[in-house]
């Protein structure tokens, strides 16, 4: 891992409190475990069917019927339970998860989030984003600020299909901690050592910035 | 949401969130699944035009039947009410509003708000009575009957087994409309028999996801109709 | 319990062959329990949430977490499950119970049935009769063959509100079995004693019978 | 339906009632829960032009993964075949036609065939590009979409335990697409590890009741993926 996703994660693990039913995306959410102490009480859930995963230590010794949604294998924490993909996007659509956390390829100052399909390159399916996108009450991108060119992916309005319109609640990247409002972007944490100027060099969105109050990280 | 680690409380904290004029699920089908317990508490609170959910409507001395009785209940929403002498009474009466649907729909409408959706088509009852007055759309050269989710303030649960993070264990036949409603209601308010600390469930023999339940009552069989033999036939 | 209805009891018995799923009704029909050797294998679903019930010999023993649709105290044989409502009219609308038996206010010669409102006189609700009705590959009427006056309950058309439009397959009383063919209600079976002309006497409905192929019962 | 008595087959028998043409619910999300040792079978049979609904495209050397790499499969719907690269290279190659729903609805338009619905109206999707040509209809004063059930002649479902009249009871995250494929499809083939007598799995822990389930085969983890591990992550 690198140490922009280490800030990443580690500003992300913030957002969970005890308590809490949480959903972690395919890719850099899920590893979010590792920021989760066992002795706090949160119910990770993953769409697959599953409520109350958690790491296995030795892989070697994985039970092969436990999978979480990106085909890690995992156990379970006291207070777990298994269910079909029905029961487990009821969860999902009667806003049971209180929060989830996404990668995402474009998020824009709407709130609009693009994360699975790029045309003509990339169409695998949608998978369970849509219904977590739509319907959870808390949605947290995680993602690097910029793509692998340079290219801004925080943007004015998102030119990608989206997976959702106006989802998101949250974004986290290494360069700053951004929370939609119905203004606009606004900026609650930025990066240590990272100037407000290098900050909306490095973005297309509109930024709001107080900075009297934004904090760094 | 309740968060899962402030669950398990008093019987008179959790009915005293429902206000007058609530509309409520009740889990039962005759008595088994019927949250006596918590409908006791119910009428000694006093919350009045209440409109309740539920299969049937109890007899007339226990369980929503005492609700009916003391004229707490504006509206019923079942499937059949031919046990209680005192509910027909008051529909003939025209003093309790009694809307009536086939059993398996009343369980899909339930359900459908329990998974999140408007509605759900259906062929059930086309050209009766009881179908008459629904919305109807053609779909693939056919009419279907649209139904239309239930949805309730609250639902009230009966479960033999529970967790401390609200995770559900039914019995026998006291399952029936139990984990659906559980699904469906904005605030679910579970009795149980057992509350065991998390990790003592087995994860797939739970049958209502804690994350549908909003708290869990400790209650005791001895106290209520629950451990009462109701008919001799 | 009367002579006749044992009649239509023992008559309504031969239906029920091993390996089926059998749904009872309420009234007549559940005393079929008592028709139904233990060592059959045979499955009765209740639309309660049950599949697998069976009499129980002791009711002040009885689990009073399990009734069956009617509000019998019930036990249950090897290879019985239990379920929510949902799943159970599942079972139903997707016509994996094989039969059901069911009581009748009326039933005519093209099949329709009402057993459930008599308008201005009795309308508890439907309970689960019309999905049952509508759906159940082979729907069994047992009812008396007229009413405590007299009068015919076997007819040319329903005057009732119908459970569901033709839905019967076959009818039995105590003074015949009857089936609904796509030409009318063929008489299969006469009881003991009873003449062509006195069943004719007796009924509403056009019967159509063979006399070189009825039986008696 | 298949008399209860008369579920426990061989695996050949049962994996030849599959003509080609058929459509094919096949359970699992990932290896978990898919019926692998039928999916060898259906194989080794020939079978083509298919018609397969599962969750995912298994990855390319296992499960439905192998049927496809065949090109044996004529279509598929599904919500996601990322694991698999033969998979999308057959989509783009316009061998295969791929057809992709969100995983809920994937899964709500396969439980509303098992419940005997038309479908049934939903908000997901509507004014994203996956939920453009759905038929909409109005209620209350809002659009909904109209998701139609998914129905199959076949579901090849994988459990963890079962008796012989064919009662399913699945295990971990196994579970997933299979007691909702269970309800779905016209003939439901269910392997699993262990066959009990009647009797001997407890009724509340039953997923799948037997009125759905056909046949059960009883087949050996050591034979298929169903033992192998997948990958290393």
């Amino acid at each position: 891992m690198t140490t922009d996703q280490q800030r990443i994660l580690a500003r992300a693990a913030k957002e969970i409190t005890a308590g809490q039913i949480v959903n972690l995306g395919i890719g850099l959410p899920t590893q979010l475990f590792h920021y989760i102490p066992p002795e706090l009480e949160v119910l990770v859930h993953s769409e697959n069917g599953v409520l109350g995963c958690q790491l296995i230590d030795d892989n070697s010794e994985a039970d092969l019927e436990m999978i979480d949604s990106g085909g890690t294998y995992i156990g379970t924490r006291p207070g777990a339970s298994v269910f079909d993909s029905a029961m487990s996007f009821a969860m999902i659509r009667r806003r049971r998860v209180d929060m989830t956390f996404m990668g995402a390829f474009e998020v824009d100052q709407q709130g609009n989030l693009a994360n699975w399909k790029i045309p003509g390159k990339f169409s695998p399916g949608i998978g369970g984003a849509m219904e977590l996108a739509q319907k959870v009450e808390r949605l947290i991108v995680l993602c690097s600020h910029n793509d692998k060119h340079g290219n801004p992916k925080i943007l004015k309005r998102c030119r990608l299909p989206l997976t959702a319109p106006h989802c998101v609640s949250l974004v986290i990247t290494e360069k700053a901690a951004m929370q939609v409002t119905s203004t606009g972007l606004e900026v609650v944490d930025i990066a240590d050592g990272l100037s407000i100027e290098e900050l909306r060099a490095a973005t297309e969105a509109e930024l709001i910035i107080d900075e009297t109050r934004v904090g760094r990280f | 949401m309740t968060r899962l680690n402030e669950k398990h409380v008093a019987i008179e904290a959790a009915i005293a969130q429902i206000s007058d004029g609530a509309s409520i699920m009740v889990g039962g089908f005759g008595s088994p699944g019927t949250p006596f317990a918590l409908l006791d508490e119910l009428l000694k609170q006093g919350q009045k035009h209440l409109t309740l959910i539920k299969n049937d409507a109890n007899e007339s001395d226990i369980g929503i039947g005492k609700l009916i009785s003391a004229g707490r209940v504006d509206r019923l929403v079942t499937s059949h009410i031919g046990l209680n002498r005192v509910a027909i009474d008051e529909m003939n009466a025209g003093r309790l509003s009694v809307e009536i649907y086939p059993q398996g729909l009343l369980a899909e409408k339930i359900r459908s708000a329990g998974a999140g959706h408007y509605g759900f088509l259906t062929d059930i009852g086309i050209g009766t009575e009881i179908g008459e007055g629904r919305q109807e759309v053609e779909c693939d050269g056919q009419r279907w009957a649209i139904e239309p989710a239930i949805h309730a303030d609250f639902a009230l649960i009966h479960a033999d087994l529970a967790d401390h993070y609200g995770n559900l264990i039914y019995r026998g036949t006291a399952i029936n409309f139990n984990p659906l409603m559980a699904m469906a209601a904005e605030h679910v308010i579970a009795q149980t028999f057992h509350i065991e600390a998390p990790g003592n469930l087995v994860p797939e023999q739970i049958h209502t996801p804690c994350a549908f339940v909003s708290q869990v009552i400790q209650v005791d069989p001895a106290t209520s109709e629950q451990g009462r033999r109701q008919h001799d036939n």
